[in-house]
This record gives structure tokens, C-alpha cells and sequence, in this order.
């Protein structure tokens, strides 16, 4: 039986999703046993040509060529999956769509006239059909794995959309925003960082997104009973996931 | 503390059988029944209307009523790939294996038929937990009055069992109608939901218990009906779906008001609930 | 075996045996500007001279004038934690040699002993003994850890903010369900705690603690203590008719209304320490040879949690606090025989949105159809 | 007859981003070179414009995935400087032992990963594996040690999110501390003999006169903080850069070029590091160079695998050393209120010298952010290595000299990512 075949492309990103497949020192064996690590720049020089089975993309569109690159990707893969914040909601590029971007070029560079970008860093959904999203700024390791898993025995990746708040009690931390006033985003972020920041005493910073249906407005009210300001809800609110839906239309509220 | 049963170890409860597919056919588009003989040689026995835990290999584990299979058959399921876990299980060829334990819940209230008029009416896949019900029935044709038989698909293509359909008709001791949504060219038969097939056959209202297996809407159009003519609600046994973890009671999962479904049904008569099924979203 | 009192200076002596019986001793400790549960090995580990005050969605730690070493109400654990915990494996798998074997987990074989344990927490221990194992099926590692498990409960001396044990008839009193129970007293005759016996296991520790027979004064002390916590309860709930209450007004506007403030962020029931709801998990080996099945925590409050069909059941925020609510205070009565809430304030205190259940029953019962 | 050739490599592998390389040749002689950075531009200067002065640790760290922690600590710097403190005591050894993790962690990858297949023919590491299974067992066990001594300290391996403005939000335990000193103790021998393996690769004979830059620290070997000098005698504090560091923006690249204003390209990383301060290593990572025939200085490229393999081995040590001398501070941070201001903040990264600097309102915004990452710095040097490589190897047939080109850009761990605000080669042969 032939192995799968897995591709891992970059779009604009810090490659920090991807190192996170390597990152998986213990299992990294394991899975080039179980999949062909076709296509993967960062780790390897070979290359097979694809088809792939697997497509792992980390990264937001944020130039004209990328735009049509992802089309390119979508038609060379059988199963498309995103990886982190940057690539499912624009990530933390994703801040120059609220801006012109045209300043932020000259902000940076001497000769803007030599920089190609487009006005808008946009998640690759935006582009092509994808067919699961995997959370994170980082991504965590064990839900890779589970994606990789899922894929080989061809199930539905186990990735529940419940709040940063489950894994928080699971794991015994007192809430910090109730024993300390420490505003924190867990009740409204996704699951599967293993409520890492409150268990470190410092809240939430949204670093994977909305979970299913956050209630932001009804933890806006009551960060301003902590202290937080109109302009405090906006910055929280827009870092790495700033432009996903839910993220972003409550934090366009607080803006006036 | 009272216990209803001997005191049977939860995880035990919890900890299924390995079965092997024996036979597998395909049914609709998207519905397949398996037939499974269990690993260690020790039968599962039923009451018509119980359902099984379905455990596929690193996915999950889902409720699926017993379809069929007596004493000394294997044991049957009809299973319809709506997700991951059913899609596995549909997935499977002759020889693979899976987890199963139970069987768990309240089946069909058989003994209260004996002596009276039997309505069995099911919707789509609904007649899987319905099957047995039949077969119970002509194997024991002498214990109950008219026995009817009202099944209703969206398309001819959705209808499930088709080759016993046709042969439960030809034996006349029982009433089959069958209906469809939307027929297609080759279909001669009736077009329209199932609570029109209801005026067409014969029971005693007052001497009757009505079991009723579909989409929660078509249950209770049903019973209504049958309540219009004169059917008591608590003579009209419905089976209930809800999310189902552990199906034993402890994962909480299933409850519909204070009922566990998986304990306290899945087959409830509708009396019991009918004022719940009204309330949105419960 | 009549009361006794033992001299804060001697209370260590209880540890040392509990540790010598092979006991993993469970206690209150400060950790993370809390109290929470962990391992205590001696009296230092407690939260001596702490106590808390407790609100809505607020919680903070203060010190108190003196060295009381149980002088604050519960805090975000509940003994939960060790019977029913966040995560148990329940079966391995092997699927290696065309064959499928599944092998049962072993139960835990650590055997607790809990010290501090309050009234509510013992009533709450109580529902779950009958869920866990009074309804057909024994969950065996319930009932494992159940079963070797020692406690020494405290008659809480301060009630908090949110409390209302006194409501549901579950405290501030321990009446039964522990080994040992304490009231600690600190005035002109000293830091001493009174000690009462619940078992034969009571009795054999008393007889190995220092202690002298409770004097008349002492057992006054201790039922003024309790009367005052009685007296000082944080909340109250009216349970009068409160299964019909709430059965009959499932559509009552007050849903929608908390539903705008509810985060369904499942902090409420993961912190109750009666909610029993959980759901499975696999994992699988990436070459498919084998696996593990576990349990863990579950909440109403999650989306998934009555998928159906790949949808929701209860879609709207208004139908999951329904859902908890109705389940907690109307439908547990008719599946377990009582109230699923002992009025220990933990929802309300942990709402990292200050919802409070009293006050929500209370508004349905002022706008009752 | 001499013809033309184009040699170009679209898209490098075993970097982290994007990058491409052209070269034209005539003959022997090089028409024209470039190592282009086509990494998308992410605009972090702009974007930090707004942003509170205690955001900057945690946003910066998103420029790049595999050394967050250098980021994180020269904005943390910035930010201190802005506010008057600089940092001491156990918050600062913790702040080095991260950073010595994350040194650890992406010395072994680029040692093991991505540079040594270069030397061994290999694609990658996982080929390799199937010869040297042994040498990728121990060097995945050292990636995971470092990986393990950031997830203590930092919470995960990949942008901590325990770093702060002033010190941690939580420290953690000497218990805790202690418990990774086994695996420390294995690491350390293990590292030993990975350096002695690394010394014995075959090494092209190439030397170029470089001009260093990099930290200093009088009383150790520099990481978190120190004065920049250089070879040729620069001695400044760090908020001196902008009097002697100048950028420019070439048409090819998306990663600015970073030069010394006193003229020419210099070179930032571990062979700077160890050139400028090989005295001030421990005594066991000064063993293993010495044993690896490094002398005080190290000016082929290729060798800088070497430097890396010996700065893993100091790691080691280093941290054990803050293990055992770590007492738990009373906070996890100090206050610290920046009131307006610029801040200057540097730091050696794993690819060397990595400089921010702020300004910042009166109420904490910022108000100006810019940042020079060590790839742009050595972008320069590159190209220079490149085009003094060619020089008589233009004979090579296309496919060795890429191969060759391509490693010696390797040589540097360039950090695409990072220098964008930055590889494919591309080589023309023009015919004459
Ligand atoms: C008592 C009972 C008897 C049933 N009998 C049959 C039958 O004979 N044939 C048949 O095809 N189907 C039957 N079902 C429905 C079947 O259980 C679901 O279709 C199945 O659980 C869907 O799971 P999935 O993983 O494939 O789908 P997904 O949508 O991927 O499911 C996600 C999760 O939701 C749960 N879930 C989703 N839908 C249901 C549901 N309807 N009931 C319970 N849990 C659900 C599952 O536990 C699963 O873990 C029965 C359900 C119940 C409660
Ligand atoms: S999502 Fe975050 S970690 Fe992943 S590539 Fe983008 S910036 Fe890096
Ligand atoms: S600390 Fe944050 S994530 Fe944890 S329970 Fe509180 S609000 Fe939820
Ligand atoms: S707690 Fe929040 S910010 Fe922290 S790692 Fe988890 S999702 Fe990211």
C-alpha cells in the first residue's frame, strides 16, 4: 500500500505552525512512517511532485502572487487543512486591514515602490475551499497529531470548540479573572492550548480565536467592570485573530 | 439505596465486545445494514426496540437500534452515514470488526400488544428499530389482532428493506402500506406523508397500541392522528433520539426533561411526553 | 463516642496518622490566590489566618486577625476532582494481528483521606453516590475511590458570600457522611478544634489524638459558631414548589434575558460539584495498531453536547442555561430523589460573569406565569 | 569559448521563509548576484504603532516561529530601558535560562535538520536518519530538551506566553527547575560528542576576513544583554545603533540590508559570538572547541556548524550552572511604567545580534517601533560569501554549485521570517 502524501506550504507567516510538526520530536518517526513527507522546504530539500493526499498550509494571503498560488495548492491536493491563526483568520498581519496599507509600506520600507503587496491580509478560506481549520498562534502539537491521525484513518479530526474555560477547570487553575480581576478572553477563545495563560496567572489573549458562538459583547461589560477601556476591548480583541468574524465585528463596536 | 438491578461495574459497562461483520448490503445511498457475530461466541439478547453501543476503531461510539437477529442469528443493525462515526461503521467490509456492547434501553411495548390491535408506523430510518417488531409479530401472528404496518420515505430510493417489504405484504396476515414524498417514474405506489396512509387501515381505537419510529415532527403528527381517532395517548409508544455517550445513564448527554432517554426509553409512550416534544429546544 | 477537644498544637498528630495509614491526605491549600484542594502533609500546608470574601463572578483572598486554620468557605475545588475526575482512560485497545481486544483500565488504587470537607460538599457527595452507583450502574472508578475514602469534615465558622447551604437544607452543620468531624474554636480558652466522631474509622483516630473530653462550655461554643454561620449565609434560595416553578415556565422572558448575559463558557458546571456530565475520547495510534478510550468532563453548556444529526439540539444560550437550570433544581429531583444544587455558591462566585442562579430562580418566581 | 550560465534557485529549502538566490556568470566572472528575500512583507513596525509598550513582547514574537524568545527579550529590554530598569538577579538568570533553551532548540535543528545533510548529501534529516539513526535519536532528544526548558519556563515551545515587561508572570519552583537537571547532565555529554561528529565534516577551504558584530557582557559569555562591539573595535551601548548602523532597501529583497555607517557589511551570529568572546565560555563548551580544532576565532562559514554544536554544549553547561544557583524571587516582574521615551533593547539571537528600538508616549502607546533582525544584517555578508565562493569554483557543473551555494547560505541560518520586513537560487550563465 502506498503511503500518503503530505505537503506543507508557507504563505505570510512566522513558520512557527510548521515547526510545530518538527516540533513533535517524540512522534516525528512515527509519522514519516506513516505518511510521505512530499513537500516540505523548511525541513527538506527533496521533493516529490505532487498530487498530494494531505496539505498542511500555514499563512495568510497577503500578496497577488500567493492569491493565486493558494489555487495552485487547492488543485495539487486531495484534502486541504489550514494551520494557525494566520492561515484560518489572516493573523497577526491581518492588523493592516483596519489601516491603509500604503502608510504601513512607507512606515517599514525606504522604497515602497519595490514592495508588492495587496491592502488586506485575508484567511486562506477566503480563496479556496478548505476542509478543516486547525486553531492556534502557535497550533498546539497534540492537535496536529490528531489532525495527521484523523486523516490517515480518514475520521473527522476530535477538535472540540468548547472554551479556553473547560480546559482551564479541567486542569484545576482558579480563574484568574475571578480571583484576581485579571480580564481574561478564555471564555470566548477556543479550546486547545490546555488553558496555558491562566495556569501561568496572566488571562487569555485570544490566541486561537473564537470559540463557537462567544457571547464578546457580554464579556465586554464586564472587562469595563474590571477597569478595561473601550480601546483596551479593541486591542484584545484584534492581535493574532483580529479578523476573524466574530473577533472582528465586536471589536469594530468598541471602536466608536 | 435501592437498586433497580444487580449492580452491573460501569466501565465493565462501558467496555464493549469485539463483533465481526458477517454480511453487509447496501440499502439506500447513504444506509447500509451489517450483521455482526460477536468474538467470543456469547449472543446479545434483546427486546425489540433496544438499541447497542456501535464502537468504531479510534472514532467513536454511537447508539443504533437493534434491527433484528433471534436467537441464533447474528445480530443486525441498519445505519445510516450521517458522520464520523457511522460513516465508519458503513465503511466496514465483511470480516471487519467492531465494538459493541449492550443492548441498552426500553424496547417496544410487546407484551401490552398481545390480545390488541398493533399500528406500527415508521419514517425513514425509523423502521430499523421497527423491524424487529415485525418479525416478532409472524413469528407470533396467533398473539395480536389486526397488525398494520404505515412507512413512509422521502423517495422511492430511501426505502429500506425492500425485498422483506415486498415479501411482509404478500403474506396478507398483515396490513403494508407504503408511502413516499416524491415518487420517482418507476414508482406506482402511494405519494404523500405517512399520516395519509392512517384512514386507509383497520384497527379497534379503544383495543389498539400504536409504535412510531421517525423524525421527532412525523411522531407527533402521528400520534395526533391516531389520538383523532380515538387511540389514548399512553397507547402510543414512541422511540426518542437524543446525543448518547455512555447510553447507561451517567454521561447525562440524552436526558429530555427528567428522562434519561437511553434508561428511561428510548421508547416512551407518548403520553409521557407529548407536552415536552411542544417546547423548543428542551 | 462523645465529643472531645484537641489542642491546635496537637492537630498535626491527625496527619501523621492519616499518612501512616497509607492515607493521601486532601486539604485545603493556598495556591494561585485561591483555596483549592491538593496535597497536605502537615497543618503548615493549610491556609492558616486566610479567609475569603465571595460575590458574583468574585472571589479574593484576605487575612484574617487570627491564625484559624479553616477559617474561610469553599473555594473553586470540590472533591469531584478525586471521584470523578476531569479525565479517567477507561480501555486500551489492540488491534495489532487482524484481532480486536479491548482491556479494561484498572481502577486507582490511592486511597484518600479529606480534611475540611464542608456540610454542602458532603451532601454534594452524597448525590453523587447516587448517581454514580444508586441507579443500576456502579461507575467503578467512582465507587473505587469512593470506597477507601476517609473524611474529616469542618462545621464551617465563617459563611460566604455566595453561600445559601442553609436554604437547601444541606448545612452549615455536618450531620452525617464523614469519619470525623471538626469545629474549630478560637477564643480565652485557646485555638482548639472539637472533634466529633461519624464511624468506627472516627472513633479509632480520636482515641489516637491528644485530647480531653468536651467540656458543656465547648459544645456551646460550637452551636453558637454554627448558628452564627447560619445566620450569616451569603444567598437564599426559595425552593418552595421550585420543580413546578420551573417546569411549567419554560418560556418564561427571563431566559432570553440571562442568555444575553451567559458566556456558555461551561465554568458553572465544571465547578459544581454534583454536575456529573461527561463524554468520551479516543486516541488512536498513528499506525493504527491500537489505542485508548477515556472519559472526561462534559458541560450542557457546550455546542456539542446535544449534537444530533450534526446539529444542535440546544443552539441558543437560552436553551443550555435552561437546560442546567431546570436540570439542577426541577428534573434532579425526579432522577435522584432531591435537589441536584446543595446551595454551596460555587456557580455563582465562578461566573466569570457573576450569574446567579437564586437570583435568577427568584426573578422567574416574581414573573411567573 | 566561454558561455553565460544563469544559476537560480527559486525557492531554498532548509531555511525558515522564503528566499531565492540568482547568479550570472561569465566565464568565471559574476555578472550580477543576489540573495533575494521574497518572504510577504507583515508590517510589524507599522502595526506596533498604537499598541500598548506591554504588547510588544508577545505581538514581536509572531515575526518569528523558531526564535520567539529573542524577540520577546529585546523588546522586554526596549521597554525596561524606556522605564529606567534594567533587569537582575534571578528574573534575569531565568530570562537567560529561556533563551538558552531556545538557543538549544534551534542550534540542534539547524545542526542536525538543516545544515548537516548539507555535508552528508542528504535531503533531510529524515533520510538521514536511515544511515545515522543514532545521531538523529540524540539529536531529536536535545531539540526536545531545549523545546522542554521553554514550555517550563515559557508555557509552550513556540511563543511563550510567560514573558513580560519587567520579568514572568509566574516563576517557576527550584524543584521544577531541578527536575530537568538528569536530562541537562545527559544533554551535556551527549552535546560533547555531537561536537566532535559535527568537527569531523568535510569542510570546503574557504576563509573570509569578516567584520563581527556582537554582544559583549564583562561577566559572561553575552545572551540577554551587554555592549555591541565589534572586530575592528567598536565598543557602544546599545542605544548607540542608529549612530552607527545604518538599512537600505534594495530593489530585489523584501528584507532591508543593515551596514555599518563607518562603510561595508558586517556579520552577526555564532561566529561572531564566539570570535568576539570565546574566552568567556565555560570550561567544557572551551574543551569541545579546543578538541574540535577550533582556535579563539572562526572565519570559515562552513565551520560556523561547528560554533553552533559548541554553543549548544555552553548552553548546557550554562544552564546548569543558573539551575543550581536559582533562588525563587519574592515577584515574578517588576513594575515597570515606561512614561514616555525611546527604548533601545538588543539581544543575541541564535542568528546573532537582534536590535529594537521604541518610542513611546507618555501614556505607554507606541508611538514608533523599528527592528533589525539578524538576517537582514548578514544579508550582505551573504552575498559577499557567495560571490567570493564562485571565484575560482565557477568551473563546477550547475548542480554541485548550487548545492555548494546553497549550503553556504545555510551556513547561516538565515531566518526568513525574520528579515522580512526575507530563498530560491537562480544562477544565469550568459554566454560571451
Ligand atoms: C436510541 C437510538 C437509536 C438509534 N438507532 C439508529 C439506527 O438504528 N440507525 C441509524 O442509522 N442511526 C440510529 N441512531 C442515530 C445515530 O446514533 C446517529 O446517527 C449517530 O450517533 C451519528 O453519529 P456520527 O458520529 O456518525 O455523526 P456525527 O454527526 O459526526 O456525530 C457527532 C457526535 O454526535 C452524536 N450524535 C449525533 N447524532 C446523534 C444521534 N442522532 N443520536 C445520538 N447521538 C448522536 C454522536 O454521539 C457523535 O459522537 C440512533 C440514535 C439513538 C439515540
Ligand atoms: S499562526 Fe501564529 S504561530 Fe502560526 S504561522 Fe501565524 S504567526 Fe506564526
Ligand atoms: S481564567 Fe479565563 S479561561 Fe480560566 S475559567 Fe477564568 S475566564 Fe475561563
Ligand atoms: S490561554 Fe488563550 S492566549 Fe493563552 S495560549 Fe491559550 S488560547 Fe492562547
Amino acid at each position: 500500500m502506498s503511503k500518503p502524501r503530505l505537503a506543507v506550504w508557507k504563505f505570510a507567516s512566522c513558520d512557527g505552525c510548521q515547526l510545530t510538526l518538527l516540533d513533535c520530536e517524540d512522534q516525528l518517526l512515527n509519522v514519516a512512517d506513516a505518511i510521505d513527507i512530499a513537500y516540505f522546504p523548511e525541513a527538506t530539500k527533496g521533493e516529490i511532485a505532487g498530487p498530494y493526499d494531505l496539505s498542511l498550509v500555514e499563512g495568510s494571503v497577503t500578496t497577488a502572487h500567493d492569491a493565486a498560488r493558494i489555487h495552485e495548492v487547492r488543485r495539487l491536493s486531495k484534502k486541504l487543512v489550514t494551520i494557525g491563526a494566520c492561515a484560518t483568520a489572516g493573523g497577526v498581519q491581518a492588523l493592516r486591514n483596519w489601516a491603509n496599507v500604503d502608510d504601513f509600506v512607507s512606515v517599514v520600507y525606504a522604497h515602497p515602490e519595490y514592495i508588492e503587496t495587496l491592502e488586506t491580509s485575508t484567511p486562506i478560506s477566503q480563496h479556496v475551499e478548505v476542509d478543516f481549520e486547525l486553531r492556534g498562534c502557535p497550533i498546539s502539537k497534540r492537535q496536529l497529531l490528531e489532525v495527521i491521525n484523523a486523516f490517515v484513518h480518514d475520521r473527522k479530526p476530535d477538535i472540540p470548540p468548547d472554551s479556553v474555560c473547560v480546559e482551564c477547570k479541567m486542569r484545576g487553575t482558579p480563574c484568574v479573572m475571578v480571583a484576581k480581576g485579571t480580564p481574561c478572553l478564555g471564555p470566548i477563545t477556543h479550546a486547545g492550548c490546555w488553558a496555558l495563560c491562566p495556569a501561568y496567572d496572566r488571562g487569555c489573549y485570544g490566541c486561537f480565536g473564537p470559540a463557537t458562538t462567544p457571547n464578546v459583547a457580554a464579556l465586554g461589560s464586564w472587562w469595563r467592570g474590571l477597569g478595561a477601556s473601550n480601546n483596551d476591548l479593541v486591542l484584545a480583541l484584534r492581535t493574532f485573530n483580529g479578523y476573524a468574524p466574530e473577533f472582528r465585528e465586536a471589536s469594530e463596536t468598541y471602536e466608536h | 439505596m435501592t437498586t433497580t438491578a444487580a449492580p452491573e461495574f460501569v466501565a465493565e459497562a462501558m467496555l464493549p465486545r469485539p463483533f465481526r461483520v458477517v454480511s453487509r448490503r447496501q440499502e439506500t445511498g447513504d444506509t447500509f445494514t451489517l450483521e455482526f457475530e460477536p468474538e467470543d461466541g456469547v449472543p446479545i439478547t434483546y427486546d425489540p426496540g433496544q438499541f447497542t453501543m456501535l464502537y468504531a476503531f479510534g472514532v467513536g461510539e454511537v447508539p443504533i437500534s437493534i434491527a433484528g437477529g433471534r436467537a441464533g442469528e447474528p445480530l443486525m443493525h441498519t445505519v445510516r452515514a450521517v458522520g464520523a462515526v457511522t460513516d465508519a461503521i458503513c465503511n466496514l467490509p465483511e470480516g471487519g470488526l467492531v465494538g459493541v456492547r449492550g443492548p441498552y434501553g426500553k424496547g417496544w411495548p410487546l407484551q401490552r400488544a398481545v390480545g390488541k390491535d398493533l399500528v406500527i408506523a415508521a419514517g425513514g430510518i425509523g423502521l430499523a428499530p421497527l423491524r424487529s417488531v415485525v418479525v416478532h409479530v409472524f413469528d407470533n401472528r396467533d398473539q395480536f389482532g389486526s397488525v398494520s404496518l404505515v412507512y413512509g420515505t422521502r423517495s422511492p430510493s430511501e426505502l429500506l428493506y425492500e425485498e422483506e417489504l415486498r415479501w411482509w405484504r404478500s403474506r396478507f396476515s398483515i396490513e403494508v402500506e407504503v408511502t413516499v414524498d416524491r415518487a420517482d417514474a418507476a414508482w406506482y405506489g402511494d405519494v404523500g406523508v405517512v399520516t395519509n396512509l392512517l384512514p386507509r387501515i383497520t384497527f379497534d381505537p379503544a383495543n389498539t397500541v400504536a409504535m412510531v419510529c421517525g423524525p421527532e415532527i412525523m411522531m407527533k403528527v402521528v400520534a395526533r392522528e391516531l389520538g383523532a381517532r380515538g387511540v389514548e395517548s399512553d397507547e402510543v409508544f414512541v422511540s426518542l433520539e437524543r446525543n448518547m455517550k455512555c447510553g447507561i445513564g451517567l454521561c447525562g448527554h440524552c436526558q429530555f426533561g427528567a428522562d434519561f432517554v437511553c434508561r428511561d426509553g428510548p421508547v416512551v409512550p407518548f403520553a409521557s411526553v407529548m407536552n415536552r416534544m411542544t417546547v423548543e429546544e428542551l | 463516642m462523645a465529643a472531645v477537644v484537641v489542642d491546635r498544637s496537637d492537630i498535626g498528630v491527625l496527619f501523621d496518622a492519616l499518612t501512616a495509614d497509607g492515607y493521601a491526605v486532601i486539604g485545603p491549600t493556598h495556591r494561585d490566590d485561591a483555596i483549592v484542594l491538593g496535597e497536605v502533609t502537615s497543618p503548615d500546608d493549610l491556609p492558616a489566618g486566610w479567609t475569603d470574601s465571595q460575590d458574583g463572578g468574585s472571589y479574593r483572598l484576605e487575612r484574617r486577625s487570627d491564625e484559624a486554620l479553616f477559617g474561610y468557605s469553599v473555594g473553586p475545588h470540590s472533591p469531584k476532582r478525586y471521584l470523578f475526575p476531569p479525565r479517567t482512560a477507561l480501555f486500551d485497545l489492540d488491534r495489532s494481528n487482524g484481532s480486536l481486544t479491548f482491556t479494561q483500565r484498572e481502577v486507582s488504587t490511592t486511597k484518600y483521606a479529606f480534611i475540611g470537607l464542608r456540610a454542602c460538599e458532603l451532601a454534594a457527595i452524597a448525590i453523587q453516590d447516587r448517581v454514580f452507583t444508586g441507579s443500576g450502574v456502579v461507575d467503578r472508578t467512582y465507587a473505587g475511590t469512593r470506597e477507601d475514602m476517609l473524611v474529616v469534615a469542618v462545621n464551617c465558622a465563617v459563611a460566604g458570600g455566595t453561600c445559601f447551604c442553609e436554604s437547601m437544607g444541606t448545612g452549615p452543620r455536618c450531620e452525617e457522611g464523614f469519619d470525623l468531624v471538626l469545629t474549630e474554636l478560637i477564643d480565652g480558652d485557646g485555638h482548639r478544634f472539637v472533634f466529633e466522631s461519624g464511624s468506627d474509622e472516627g472513633d479509632r483516630l480520636l482515641e489516637g489524638l491528644p485530647s480531653r473530653p468536651a467540656g458543656p462550655r465547648d459544645i456551646e461554643r460550637v452551636d453558637e459558631t454554627i448558628a452564627a454561620t447560619s445566620a450569616a449565609m451569603g444567598r437564599a434560595l426559595d425552593t418552595d414548589g421550585i420543580q413546578e416553578l420551573l417546569e411549567e415556565n419554560r418560556e418564561h422572558p427571563r431566559w432570553n434575558k440571562v442568555a444575553q448575559r451567559c458566556l456558555a463558557c461551561t465554568n458553572c458546571t465544571l465547578v459544581c460539584p454534583t454536575c456529573f456530565c461527561s463524554t468520551t475520547e479516543d486516541v488512536a495510534a498513528l499506525d493504527g495498531s491500537g489505542g485508548t478510550r477515556s472519559r472526561r468532563w462534559d458541560s450542557c453548556f457546550t455546542m456539542e453536547f446535544s449534537t444530533l444529526h450534526g446539529r444542535s439540539v440546544r443552539t441558543t444560550t437560552r436553551a443550555r442555561y435552561r437546560q442546567w437550570m431546570t436540570h439542577k433544581l426541577a428534573s434532579w429531583h425526579d432522577q435522584f430523589g432531591s435537589s441536584g444544587c446543595v446551595g454551596c455558591g460555587r456557580c455563582i462566585t465562578w461566573c466569570p460573569v457573576g450569574i446567579d442562579i437564586t437570583k435568577e430562580a427568584a426573578l422567574i418566581r416574581l414573573e411567573r406565569s | 569559448m566561454s558561455t553565460d550560465r544563469e544559476i537560480a534557485v527559486d525557492y531554498l529549502a532548509r531555511v525558515e521563509g522564503e528566499g531565492a538566490m540568482y547568479l550570472k556568470l561569465r566565464g568565471e566572472e559574476v555578472l550580477d548576484l543576489q540573495f533575494k528575500i521574497f518572504e510577504p512583507p507583515r508590517f510589524f513596525e507599522a502595526f506596533l504603532r498604537g499598541r500598548r509598550f506591554s504588547e510588544a513582547p508577545d505581538i514581536t514574537a509572531r515575526i518569528c516561529g523558531i526564535c520567539p524568545v529573542a524577540y520577546q527579550t529585546s523588546a522586554c529590554n526596549a521597554m525596561e530601558f524606556a522605564g529606567g530598569i534594567g533587569l537582575d538577579g534571578p528574573r534575569r538568570d531565568l530570562r537567560r535560562l529561556l533563551y538558552l533553551g531556545e538557543w538549544i532548540e534551534s542550534h540542534v535543528l539547524h545542526v542536525f535538520f538543516l545544515h548537516a545533510p548539507d555535508f552528508l548529501g542528504y535531503d533531510n534529516a529524515i533520510a538521514m536518519a536511515q544511515d545515522h539513526p543514532e545521531a538523529v535519536a540524540t539529536a531529536l532528544r536535545l531539540k526536545k530538551l531545549g523545546n522542554s526548558m521553554m514550555t517550563l519556563l515559557g508555557g509552550r515551545e513556540i511563543h511563550p506566553i510567560n514573558v513580560r515587561v519587567g520579568g514572568f508572570y509566574r516563576t517557576p519552583t527550584k524543584a521544577e527547575l531541578e527536575a530537568v537537571v538528569p536530562e541537562l547532565e545527559w544533554g551535556l555529554s551527549a552535546a560533547i560528542e555531537a561536537t566532535a561528529f559535527v568537527a569531523g565534516l568535510p569542510f570546503p577551504d574557504f576563509e573570509r576576513d569578516y567584520e563581527f558584530v556582537a554582544l559583549r557582557h564583562p561577566d559572561e559569555y553575552a545572551i540577554t544583554d551587554g555592549r555591541i562591539v565589534s572586530s575592528s573595535g567598536l565598543d557602544i551601548a546599545v542605544e548607540e545603533w542608529p549612530e552607527h548602523f545604518e538599512e537600505s532597501h534594495v530593489e530585489w529583497s523584501n528584507a532591508l540590508h543593515a551596514a555599518l555607517k563607518s562603510g561595508g557589511s558586517y556579520h552577526v551570529g555564532p561566529m561572531a559570538r564566539y570570535s568576539l568572546n570565546s574566552s568567556q565560555l565555560t570550561p567544557a563548551a572551551a574543551n569541545a572547541a579546543s578538541d574540535a580544532g577550533l582556535g579563539p576565532s572562526c572565519t570559515n562559514p562552513f565551520q560556523s556548524i561547528i560554533v553552533r554544536s559548541v554553543e549548544i554544549v555552553f548552553a548546557l553547561e550554562e544552564a546548569l550552572r543558573l539551575i543550581d544557583g536559582y533562588r525563587r524571587p519574592a515577584t515574578p516582574a517588576v513594575e515597570v511604567v515606561p512614561h514616555g521615551g525611546i527604548g533601545h533593547g538588543a539581544s543575541e539571537a541564535p542568528r546573532g545580534l537582534l536590535y529594537h528600538r521604541y518610542e513611546i508616549d507618555p501614556d505607554g502607546t507606541i508611538a514608533d517601533a523599528h527592528i533589525v533582525p539578524p538576517t537582514s544584517q548578514n544579508q550582505r555578508s551573504i552575498e559577499e560569501d557567495l560571490r567570493a565562493y564562485v571565484t575560482g569554483r565557477a568551473q563546477l557543473p550547475d548542480d554541485e554549485l548550487q548545492w555548494q551555494l546553497e549550503q553556504a547560505i545555510r551556513n547561516y541560518d538565515p531566518c526568513i521570517s525574520c528579515a522580512t520586513h526575507f530563498l530560491d537560487l537562480t544562477v544565469d550563465r550568459v554566454a560571451g
